[in-house]
C-alpha cells in the first residue's frame, strides 16, 4: 500500500480490518448473546465501509446498500436472534468441537491462505479498496470455520450470516457493490432464510429438546 | 415386376412379426387358449420362415439396411451376411421347435401371466435375431441387452422362490458386466475414429496391442454370456430356474449368439489375429469344458446337469474357435476352415440336441413335478415318446455317431490331428495335449448323459407318485420330434449341411470346405480327402440298422421269439425295491473320487448312533469361494469405507466442503 | 399474452392462491391445473423459441435460448406429472394421519413457488438473479423437506439448509468475482452480470480472476448438484421429504443447479485457456460417480438409495459436460432429460410402493408385483432404465458418453464402467426382491396415479430407440451453445 | 488349399471300392469276423485254462453256448422296457460294424470310408452306451452298479484309445484305418518309438475294454468285482447270446485293430484273390499268438480293485499322450 492512498481507502481498509478482527473475536467467543452482538458490530463496520465507499465514489446505490446493511444486519437480524435466544432459553455457553486456541491457530493459517489467493486478483483491481478482497475472503473462510467448529444450531446461523457479511464486503470492496436488484434479492433471501430458520429452531427444540446439533446425527450410512 | 423381397427384409419382417405376436399376447394376458394355441404356433411359423429364408440366402452377397431409428448420428445399421445367416438359420429352426413345444407347455396359474410371458418370449426371439443382424455397436448393444433383459424376465417367471430370484439377479448382473466389456471392446475397435458402425471398425487398422485388448475384452464379454470360466456361475443357476422352453432357448440358442459375437469380432471386425489369442481361447475353452463336464456328472438336478453340460459344450466351441484362430494367424486357411466348420457345426448340433433335452426335462417336470434325479426313474414306461426322443438327444450329446454331436466332434478332432506343422514348437506340443483333453471331455460327456438318461427314464420308479406320470401332449411331441429330426438330419447329412454353412467360413476365412466336400457326393464327409479321413453316417447307420433287423429276423427264423416275464434276478437278492438302485449321487461317486480336488464337497456320513442315519453330499463350485465371494467381500469393504463419509455429523460435512474449497484454491491452476 | 410471462405468472399466482384458499377438495385439482397451465405456456414458449430463435424478456433481464428452453420444457413437464402424482399420494398420506390440512396447503403453495423459482433461475439472464432464484429454491424446498415435521425430516432439512446455504454463499462469492472480472471489461454499465453481455466478451475476462470465480461457483452450485464430497445433504433430504418432493428434487432441482454451472462454464472456458473448467468438472464427475456407486450397496431405505443413484448420474452428467464438445454436450443434455424423466418416474413408483407397504425400508417391501402389478412393473422397468439397460433412453446417452470418453479420455472409461457395474449390482440386487416374491401388504383407499410413471417411461423408451429430428436439432443447438 | 503336406501319391483312389468283388470281400470279412470271434474267445479261454493248470473247455465251447442260449426262452424281468430288448441287437450291430471296418484281410474294403478311427471309437462308445443303459433299465442294484462302472472304464479308456489312434494317424497323416494300415505295412521299415508307447497303451486299453483281468474278470460273478457281468445279469436267452457274441466280436475287433496298427504285415493292399488268400492264414497265426499272449498276461496278473482301474487306465492315457509327444519330438523333423 503506497503512502499516497486517499483517506477514504484508508478508512475502508480500516473498517475491513475491524471486520476481520471481529470475525476472530466471534471465533473466540463462548457466549451466544455476545456472539450476536459481535455479529451486529461486524454489520455496523460493513455498513460504515460501504458508506465510505459511497461517499468517496458518489455511487448512489452504495448508499442504499449501506442502508440495507444497517437495517438488516445491524438491527433486524440481531434483534430476531436475540428474541430467539431468549424465547428458546438457549444455554449461553457455546461449546466448540475443537478448543478455541487451536481454532484461532487454524484461523491464522486461513487468513494467510486467503491473502495469498487474493493477492494476484487485488493487483488487478482498479478500485481504491482492492486490498480488502483478501480480507473479505478471510472473513468468509473464518465464518466457515466457525460453522464447522460450533455445535449449536444458532451459532451455525450466526456463522452463516457472518459469511454473508464477508461476501458483501467483497462485493463492496472489489466492485463497489452488485446491481441493486441483485442486492435486494440477496437481502430478501437472507431475511426469509433467517425467518424460516427461526421457525425451525422451535420445531427442532420441540423434537429434540435441544438446539444442540449433536442430536441431529441420526441420518447416516455407516 | 415387383421388386424382389430381399432376405434381410424377410428377417426384419420376422422381427416385427415376433414383436407383434408378443404384443398381441399382452392384449389378452389371461387367455391361455388364445396365447398358447394361436400365438405360439404363429411364432413357430415365423421361426421356420426365418430359418428358411436364411437357408435360401446362404451363399448370397451381403445385404444391408439402415433403419430410421437409433441415435441421431448412429441409426440402426443392419446387415445380413453368411455368418449371420448361419446363426439365423439356427435361431429360426430351433426356435420353431421350441415354440411348438411351448404351445403345449404353458399351463394355468404358474407365475407370470401367459400374455406377459408371450411378450417376453417373443421379445427374446426378436432381440436374438436382431443381435445377429446388427451392424453397428449401438444396435448390437440394444439388441444384446434386450435379449438379456427378456431372458432375465423369463428366468424369473416363477419369482416367488428366493433362489430363482437370486439366479435371475446373478444372471443379469453377469450379463451386464459382459455387456460392458463388449461395449469397451467396440470402443477399442473404433480406435478413436468415433465411427461405431461395424463397417467403420473393419476399416480401422489396430496396433497389435489394441487389437489384443479388443479381442480379450470381447472374449470376456461374450464369454460371460456363453458361460466360459470363470464367468459361468450364472448358467447352472439360471437354467434350472427358467421354464423349460426358456431353458431350451437360452441353452440352445442364446449361448450361440455369444459364439456368433466372438466369431464376428475375432474374424471380421478386429483385423488380423495374433496366434496367442487362439491359445488363450483354447486354454479357457479346455478349462471350461473339463469343468463343465465334471460338474455335470455330479449333479442331482436334471436341469442343472444339462446346464453344466452346456458349459462343457461352450468350452468345446471355444477350443474350436481358438484352434481356428491359431491356424488363421499362421495363414493355414485350409485348416482354419476345418476348425471353423467344426465350430459352426457344433453350434447347430448343440442347439438341436440341447434344446431337445431341455424340453424333455420340461415334459418330465410337468408329468412328475420333480426336478431332482433322486425322485425320478422308470419314466420310459409312462412316457415312451419323451424317453425315446430324449435318447436321440442323449446320444448326440454324448458325441456318438450317427447323430449330430459326433459330426462336430469328429471335425474338431480332425482339425486337431492336422495341427502339426504349426511353425511354433510349443504349440505343436500343446495342441495334441489339448486334443487329449477334448477326448476326455467327450468321454465324460457320455458318462453324464448315461447318468441323466438312466436315472430319469430307466430303472424302477423311485417315488410311487411317478406312476401317475403322463406322456407329453401332441404339441409337445411335435416340438420334440422336430428337434430330434434336426439332430438326426445334422447327424446323417453332414456333407450337405457343410456345403450350406460353408458360405460363412468362406466369408470369414476366404476359403472353405465345400469344394472338397462336394467332390465326394452327399453321403460322404471327407473334408480333406477320403484317404485322410472320411465318415459316411448314412451308410454307418444303415449298416447298423441292417445288422439289427437282419439279426433279429435271423434269430427269430432260426430259433424262436418266445419271452417269459418274471421278477428280476439280480443275483438272487430279494430286496429289490427302487431304493436298491443307484442314486444320482451314487452314480457319480467314481467321478467325485477320481477328481476330488476339482470339487468342493460337503459330505455327511451316517454314524452308528444315528437314530435316522442318512448320507448326503453337496458339491459346490470352488470358484465361488476363490473368486466371487472374495470379490463381493472386497466390494463390501470398499463400500463400508466409503459410507464413513456419510457419518451424520453436519460439522464434518461442512469440513468436507471447506477442505474441498481450500484444496481447490491452493492447487487448482489451469 | 406472452407465453413467457404466463409461464412465470401462473405458478406465482397459483402459489399465492393456494396459500389463501387453504386445503379444500379441489385444491389438488387447482394444483394440477396450474401445473398444466405452466406446462402449456412452457410448451408454447418452446415452440416459439424453436421457431424464432432466442429472445429477451423484461429488458435484458431474462433471456431464453435453445439451451434453457429445453430445461424449461422439461421442468414444466415433470412438474405437471408430479402434481398429478401427488394428488392421490397426498390424500393417502393425509388419511394415514401423516399430514394435516395446513401442511397440505403449505405443500401445494410451496410446490408452485418452487416451480416459480426454478423457472426464474432457468430463464434469467442475470447471474445475480440466478443466484437469488437458486437460494429461493433452496428455501422453498427446505420447507417441503421438513413437511412431516418428524425428527428425521427436521434433521434432513436442517442439514440441507446449512450445507446448501453455505454452498450457495460460495457461489455468491464466485458471482462477485465474476462481476469483478466483467466490470473491468464492460465497465460500470450495470450489464456486467448479464450473461448475454458476458458471453460476448468472455475471451477478454481476466483468467486469474475467472479461475477463482469458477472454483467458487463450482463448489457452490456443485453442492446443490450433489457433487462428491459436497453431496451429504442430498440423500437425507430425498429420503425424508415427501416423495413428490424427492421426485422434483432429483428430477429438476439438480438439473437447474447443473444448468447454473453450465452457464458459468461457458464463460470460464472462454476466459481460461487449457480446458481448466472442463477438467475440474470431469474430476468432480468421476469422483462423484465412484463414491455414489459404492454408497449404493449399503442402503436400507429405498428413497435414499435412489437419491444416491441421482448423485451417481449427476456425476456422470458433470463428467460428460466436463469433456465438452458437441457430442458430449449432446449426450449430457440427453442424459439429463432421461435421468429427470426416469428418476421422477421411479420416485412416483417408489412413493406408491412405500405407501402400500407402509415402509421405506427395502427389506420390508416385498412382492410389489402382487400388490399392484403396475407399480411393480413401473418400479422394475424404471430401475432397469436408470441402470442403463437398453432399449431405454438412459442407455443411449450413456452409450454416447462412454464412447466419447473412450475416444478422448480412455483412462476414464474403466472407472466409469466400474462405477456403473457396481451401481448395477447394488441397485438391481435390492430392487428385484422388492418387486418380485410374496407379500402380505394390503390395498389402499385411493387408487394410485400410475399414469405419470408409464408416460415418463414410455418417453424414455421412445427416446432410446428414436430421437425425433426436431429434438435432435434442438439438442444440437444447445450443445453447440455450450461449446 | 494350403496344407503343410500334400496328398501322398501312393494313395490311389479306390475306384474299385464299390465293385462287386469289393462287396464280396467285405462280406467275407464280416462273415469271418462272426465266425472267428467266438473261436478267439474259446482259444483264449483254453489257453488260460492250460496256463492255470485247469483242464480246458473245448475250443468250440463258445459256439455251443451261443446255440444253447438261442434255444432257450427269454426270461424278461417285469420292469424291463423295450430299450432292454433293443439293446442287445444294437450292441451286436455296432460291433459288427466295427469288425467290418477294421482291415482284417485287406485294406480295400467298401465300408472302410464309412468310419475312420475316430468313428470307430464312436461306434464302440455307442455300444457301450446301449449296454450301460440296458443295465440300468431293470433297476436292480447290480445292474446300475455295472452300468456305472462300465461308464467309468469307458470314459478313461476312450481318450486313451483316441490318443493311440492319433499317434498312428500322425504317422500316416490319416485317420482312416485302411490308410493307416497301408502306410504302416507297406512303407519301408522305420522304427517308430512312438508306436511302442502307443502299443503298450493300446494293450492296456484293450484289456480294460474287453473286461479282462487286471480290470475285470470275465469269469466271475462276485458282486464286488464284476463289471461286465453285472451289467448283463438280467439277460437271458437270445439276448444274452447276442451280447456274448458281441463281446467276442469286440475282442476280435480289438485284436484285429491292434494287429492292424502294430503288426500290419500280411494284410492285403488290394483286392487280388491271391493276396487275400494269403492274408487269412497270416491273420489266423497272429490271432493265435495274440490270444495266447492275452491269456498269459491275464494269468500272471491279479484283478485290481475297481479304484485302481483309473490308475491303470490313467497310465495308458499318459503313455498314449507320451507316444504322441515322442512322435512330435523325434519323428516329425526327419
Amino acid at each position: 500500500m503506497s503512502a499516497t492512498m486517499p483517506i477514504s481507502a484508508q478508512l475502508i481498509n480500516l473498517f475491513a480490518s475491524v471486520i476481520l478482527l471481529l470475525a476472530f473475536a466471534m471465533l473466540a467467543q463462548r457466549r451466544v448473546l455476545t456472539l450476536i452482538n459481535l455479529f451486529a458490530l461486524q454489520g455496523l463496520a460493513l455498513c460504515l465501509a460501504t458508506l465510505v465507499a459511497a461517499v468517496s465514489t458518489g455511487q448512489t446505490h452504495l448508499y442504499y446498500s449501506a442502508g440495507l446493511t444497517l437495517v438488516l444486519k445491524v438491527l433486524l437480524l440481531p434483534w430476531i436472534l436475540h428474541r430467539l435466544v431468549r424465547k428458546l432459553n438457549v444455554k449461553s455457553e457455546v461449546e466448540a468441537l475443537i478448543n478455541i486456541p487451536a481454532t484461532m491457530l487454524v484461523g491464522i493459517v486461513l487468513v494467510m491462505v486467503a491473502f495469498n489467493v487474493a493477492l494476484p486478483i487485488s493487483e488487478l483491481s482498479q478500485t481504491i479498496t482492492r486490498g480488502t478482497l483478501g480480507i473479505a475472503l478471510a472473513v468468509v473462510l473464518l465464518a466457515f470455520l466457525m460453522m464447522i467448529t460450533r455445535q449449536k444450531a444458532i451459532t451455525q446461523v450466526v456463522g452463516f450470516l457472518s459469511m454473508e457479511n464477508g461476501l458483501f464486503l467483497a462485493a463492496t470492496s472489489a466492485t463497489y457493490g452488485m446491481p441493486m436488484v441483485v442486492e435486494l434479492g440477496i437481502a430478501l433471501d437472507v431475511l426469509v432464510g433467517v425467518i424460516i430458520l427461526g421457525v425451525f429452531f422451535f420445531q427442532i427444540r420441540d423434537q429434540f429438546d435441544s438446539l444442540d446439533i449433536r442430536h441431529m446425527e441420526n441420518l447416516k450410512d455407516n | 415386376m415387383m421388386p424382389a423381397l430381399l432376405s434381410i427384409d424377410v428377417l426384419l419382417i420376422a422381427v416385427c412379426a415376433w414383436l407383434a405376436i408378443g404384443l398381441a399376447g399382452l392384449a389378452a394376458p389371461r387367455n391361455l387358449r388364445f396365447i398358447s394355441k394361436t400365438l405360439f404356433p404363429l411364432g413357430a411359423l415365423v421361426g421356420a420362415l426365418v430359418g428358411l429364408s436364411a437357408l435360401l440366402f446362404l451363399g448370397g452377397a451381403a445385404e444391408v439396411a439402415v433403419l430410421a431409428i437409433g441415435l441421431p448420428n448412429l441409426p440402426f445399421h443392419l446387415r445380413l451376411d453368411n455368418l449371420t445367416a448361419v446363426f439365423a438359420l439356427l435361431v429360426g429352426f430351433v426356435s420353431a421347435g421350441i415354440s411348438v413345444f411351448a404351445a403345449g407347455y404353458f399351463r394355468k396359474g404358474e407365475g407370470t401371466a401367459p400374455g406377459l410371458m408371450c411378450l417376453q418370449y417373443h421379445f427374446f426371439l426378436a432381440s436374438m435375431l436382431l443381435v445377429l443382424m446388427a451392424d453397428d455397436a449401438y444396435a448390437f448393444m440394444v439388441a444384446w441387452e434386450g435379449m438379456a433383459l427378456a431372458s432375465f424376465f423369463l428366468v424369473t417367471t416363477d419369482h416367488k422362490h428366493a433362489e430363482i430370484r437370486r439366479a435371475g439377479y446373478l444372471y443379469l448382473l453377469i450379463a451386464h458386466i459382459g455387456a460392458i466389456s463388449i461395449l469397451l471392446s467396440f470402443g477399442v475397435m473404433t480406435s478413436g475414429s468415433g465411427d461405431y458402425s461395424f463397417a467403420g471398425m473393419r476399416a480401422q487398422q489396430l496396433s497389435p496391442f489394441w487389437a489384443s485388448a479388443a479381442y480379450l475384452l470381447a472374449l470376456v464379454g461374450f464369454g460371460a454370456k456363453a458361460g466360459l470360466l470363470p464367468l459361468h456361475v450364472w448358467l447352472p443357476e439360471a437354467h434350472p430356474a427358467a421354464p423349460s422352453p426358456v431353458s431350451a432357448m437360452m441353452s440352445g440358442v442364446m449361448l450361440k449368439t455369444a459364439i456368433y459375437g466372438l466369431l464376428r469380432v475375432s474374424f471380421d471386425l478386429v483385423g488380423d489375429p495374433l496366434w496367442w489369442w487362439g491359445v488363450v481361447a483354447m486354454a479357457v475353452g479346455l478349462l471350461t469344458a473339463v469343468f463343465g463336464v465334471l460338474y455335470s456328472t455330479v449333479q442331482s438336478d436334471m436341469k442343472r446337469l444339462l446346464a453344466y453340460s452346456s458349459i462343457e459344450n461352450i468350452g468345446l466351441l471355444a477350443v474350436g474357435l481358438g484352434l481356428t484362430l491359431i491356424f488363421h494367424a499362421y495363414r493355414m486357411e485350409g485348416l482354419a476352415a476345418l476348425a471353423m466348420t467344426a465350430v459352426l457345426y457344433h453350434c447347430l448340433a448343440h442347439a438341436g440336441f440341447k434344446s431337445l433335452l431341455f424340453l424333455c426335462t420340461g415334459s418330465v417336470l410337468h408329468a412328475t413335478k420333480e426336478r431332482s434325479l433322486g425322485k425320478l426313474g422308470g419314466l420310459i414306461h409312462r412316457m415312451p415318446w419323451v424317453a425315446w426322443l430324449a435318447l436321440a438327444g442323449v446320444i448326440a450329446s454324448a458325441g456318438l455317431p450317427p447323430l449330430s454331436g459326433f459330426v462336430s466332434e469328429w471335425l474338431l478332432l480332425q482339425s486337431f490331428l492336422f495341427s502339426p506343422g504349426l511353425p511354433h514348437p510349443w504349440l505343436n506340443m500343446v495342441v495334441p495335449v489339448a486334443a487329449a483333453v477334448v477326448a476326455l471331455v467327450a468321454a465324460l460327456a457320455g458318462f453324464a448323459m448315461v447318468k441323466f438318461y438312466g436315472i430319469v427314464f430307466l430303472g424302477q420308479m423311485r417315488e410311487p407318485a411317478l406312476k401317475e406320470a403322463h406322456d407329453a401332449g401332441p404339441w409337445e411331441r411335435a416340438g420334440l420330434v422336430w428337434l430330434a429330426l434336426i439332430t438326426l438330419l445334422l447327424g446323417i447329412f453332414p456333407a450337405t449341411v457343410i456345403s450350406y454353412i460353408d458360405a460363412a467360413t468362406r466369408q470369414l476365412l476366404g476359403t472353405g470346405l465345400a469344394d472338397k466336400v462336394r467332390e465326394h457326393g452327399w453321403w460322404m464327409l471327407a473334408p480333406i480327402s477320403p484317404e485322410r479321413a472320411s465318415y459316411e453316417p448314412l451308410i454307418f447307420l444303415a449298416t447298423i440298422v441292417v445288422a439289427v433287423l437282419f439279426g433279429r429276423q435271423l434269430v427269430h427264423r432260426l430259433y424262436h421269439g418266445r419271452i417269459r416275464r418274471t421278477p428280476a434276478w439280480d443275483c438272487g437278492y430279494v430286496f429289490q425295491g427302487p431304493r436298491a438302485q443307484d442314486t444320482a449321487e451314487g452314480f457319480s461317486q467314481p467321478i467325485r473320487r477320481i477328481f476330488e480336488p476339482m470339487f468342493r464337497m460337503e459330505r455327511h456320513f451316517p454314524t452308528a448312533r444315528d437314530s435316522q442315519p442318512y448320507y448326503s453330499v453337496k458339491v459346490e463350485d470352488h470358484l465361488w469361494h476363490w473368486l466371487y465371494l472374495p470379490l463381493a467381500r472386497l466390494m463390501n469393504a470398499i463400500s463400508v469405507l466409503m459410507t464413513r463419509l456419510q457419518g451424520g455429523r453436519i460439522a464434518i460435512y461442512l469440513l468436507y466442503s471447506f477442505l474441498t474449497l481450500i484444496v481447490l484454491l491452493l492447487v487448482a491452476r489451469p | 399474452m406472452d407465453f413467457f410471462v404466463l409461464m412465470l405468472v401462473i405458478p406465482l399466482v397459483s402459489g399465492a392462491l393456494l396459500t389463501v384458499v387453504g386445503e379444500r377438495d379441489w385444491a389438488p385439482n387447482l394444483n394440477i391445473i396450474a401445473s398444466l397451465g405452466t406446462f402449456l405456456a412452457a410448451a408454447g414458449l418452446t415452440v416459439e423459441i424453436v421457431a424464432n430463435g432466442p429472445r429477451f424478456a423484461f429488458g435484458e433481464q431474462f433471456f431464453i435460448d435453445s439451451l434453457n428452453v429445453f430445461f424449461v420444457a422439461l421442468t414444466a413437464f415433470v412438474g405437471l406429472s408430479t402434481s398429478i402424482f401427488s394428488g392421490p399420494y397426498m390424500k393417502n398420506e393425509r388419511e394415514h394421519g401423516k399430514l394435516s390440512a395446513p401442511r397440505l396447503r403449505l405443500y401445494k403453495s410451496m410446490f408452485q413457488l418452487f416451480m416459480f423459482t426454478m423457472l426464474v433461475a432457468l430463464t434469467t439472464n442475470n447471474l445475480g438473479i440466478l443466484w437469488v432464484a437458486m437460494e429461493a429454491a433452496t428455501l422453498t424446498t427446505v420447507l417441503l423437506v421438513s413437511l412431516y415435521r418428524t425428527p428425521a425430516s427436521l434433521e434432513a432439512a436442517w442439514k440441507y439448509f446449512i450445507l446448501c446455504g453455505v454452498g450457495i454463499a460460495q457461489a455468491l462469492f464466485g458471482t462477485i468475482l465474476l462481476y469483478f472480472a466483467a466490470e473491468r471489461v464492460l465497465g460500470e454499465t450495470g450489464n456486467a452480470l448479464l450473461w448475454t453481455h458476458l458471453v460476448e466478451v468472455k475471451g477478454q475476462l481476466e483468467p486469474t480472476i475467472m479461475v477463482l470465480s469458477f472454483i467458487f461457483l463450482l463448489v457452490g452450485y456443485g453442492t446443490k448438484v450433489g457433487l462428491a464430497p459436497l453431496h451429504n445433504w442430498l440423500p437425507d433430504a430425498h429420503a425424508e421429504g415427501p416423495t413428490p418432493v424427492s421426485a422434483v428434487l432429483s428430477g429438476l432441482l439438480l438439473n437447474v443447479a447443473l444448468y447454473a454451472i453450465l452457464r458459468c462454464k461457458v464463460l470460464a472456458d472462454g476466459a481460461i485457456p487449457g480446458g481448466f473448467a472442463g477438467n475440474l468438472m470431469m474430476g468432480f464427475g468421476l469422483l462423484t460417480l465412484v463414491v455414489a456407486a459404492f454408497f449404493l450397496s449399503r442402503q436400507k431405505d429405498i428413497k435414499r438409495m435412489f437419491a444416491y443413484s441421482s448423485i451417481e448420474h449427476m456425476g456422470l452428467i458433470t463428467f460428460a459436460f466436463g469433456m465438452g464438445g458437441a457430442v458430449a454436450n449432446f449426450a449430457g443434455l440427453l442424459h439429463m432429460t432421461m435421468h429427470s424423466l426416469t428418476k421422477s418416474a421411479i420416485f412416483f413408483a417408489v412413493g406408491h410402493a412405500a405407501q402400500k407397504t407402509g415402509t421405506q425400508v427395502m427389506e420390508d417391501i416385498r412382492g410389489l408385483i402382487r400388490i399392484n402389478p403396475l407399480i411393480g412393473w413401473g418400479l422394475m422397468l424404471g430401475t432397469l432404465a436408470i441402470l442403463g439397460m437398453p432399449p431405454f433412453g438412459v442407455f443411449a446417452s450413456e452409450f454416447m458418453i462412454l464412447t466419447h470418453a473412450m475416444k478422448h479420455h480412455p483412462w476414464a472409461t474403466p472407472i466409469l464402467l466400474l462405477a456403473l457395474g457396481v451401481a448395477f449390482a447394488a441397485i438391481f440386487g435390492k430392487v428385484q426382491p422388492m418387486v418380485f416374491g410374496e407379500t402380505h401388504a394390503k390395498r389402499l383407499p385411493h387408487a394410485p396415479a400410475i399414469t405419470p410413471v408409464f408416460v415418463h417411461l414410455a418417453i424414455v423408451l421412445m427416446l432410446g430407440l428414436y430421437i425425433p429430428p426436431y429434438l435432435t436439432r434442438w439438442f444440437h443447438e444447445a450443445a453447440r451453445m455450450l461449446g | 488349399m494350403n496344407l503343410p503336406w500334400g496328398p501322398g501319391g501312393e494313395f490311389a483312389r479306390r475306384e474299385a471300392a464299390m465293385s462287386i468283388s469289393g462287396l464280396l470281400w467285405q462280406l467275407l470279412a464280416i462273415v469271418l469276423a462272426l465266425a472267428l470271434a467266438p473261436l478267439l474267445t474259446g482259444w483264449v479261454n483254453q489257453c488260460r485254462a492250460w496256463l492255470q493248470n485247469r483242464s480246458a473247455p473245448p475250443l468250440l465251447q463258445p459256439y455251443y453256448m451261443l446255440h444253447k442260449l438261442f434255444l432257450k426262452d427269454v426270461v424278461l424281468a417285469h420292469g424291463a422296457s423295450p430299450l432292454f430288448r433293443f439293446a442287445p441287437f444294437a450292441v451286436f450291430g455296432c460291433m459288427l460294424l466295427a469288425c467290418a471296418i477294421i482291415p482284417t484281410l485287406s485294406t480295400d474294403l467298401p465300408l472302410a470310408p464309412t468310419a475312420d478311427t475316430i468313428a470307430l471309437v464312436g461306434v464302440l462308445g455307442l455300444a457301450r452306451i446301449f449296454i450301460s443303459l440296458a443295465a440300468m433299465d431293470v433297476g436292480t442294484s447290480f445292474g446300475t452298479l455295472g452300468g456305472r462302472r462300465e461308464m467309468l472304464i469307458g470314459f478313461l479308456a476312450e481318450p486313451a484309445l483316441l490318443m493311440v489312434i492319433f499317434t498312428t494317424a500322425l504317422i500316416s497323416q490319416s485317420t482312416s484305418v485302411a490308410t493307416i494300415v497301408e502306410t504302416l505295412a507297406h512303407r519301408d521299415f522305420i522304427i517308430y518309438p512312438s508306436l511302442a508307447f502307443a502299443g503298450i497303451a493300446f494293450t492296456f486299453v484293450s484289456f480294460a475294454e474287453n473286461a479282462r483281468v487286471p480290470v475285470d474278470n470275465p469269469a466271475t460273478h462276485l458282486e464286488l468285482t464284476m463289471i461286465h457281468e453285472a451289467m448283463i445279469l438280467e439277460y437271458s436267452g437270445r439276448h444274452l447270446a447276442l451280447i456274448e457274441w458281441a463281446a467276442s466280436l469286440k475282442l476280435y475287433a480289438y485284436s484285429c485293430l491292434g494287429l492292424a496298427l502294430f503288426f500290419p504285415w500280411g494284410i492285403a493292399a488290394g483286392s487280388s484273390v491271391l493276396g487275400l488268400l494269403m492274408a487269412i492264414p497270416v491273420l489266423l497265426v497272429k490271432l493265435v499268438i495274440g490270444g495266447f499272449l492275452l491269456a498269459g498276461i491275464e494269468t500272471i496278473n491279479a484283478k485290481v480293485r475297481i479304484f485302481r482301474a483309473p490308475e491303470f487306465l490313467g497310465t495308458a492315457f499318459l503313455l498314449a499322450v507320451l507316444g504322441l509327444l515322442v512322435r512330435l519330438m523325434l519323428e516329425t523333423r526327419v
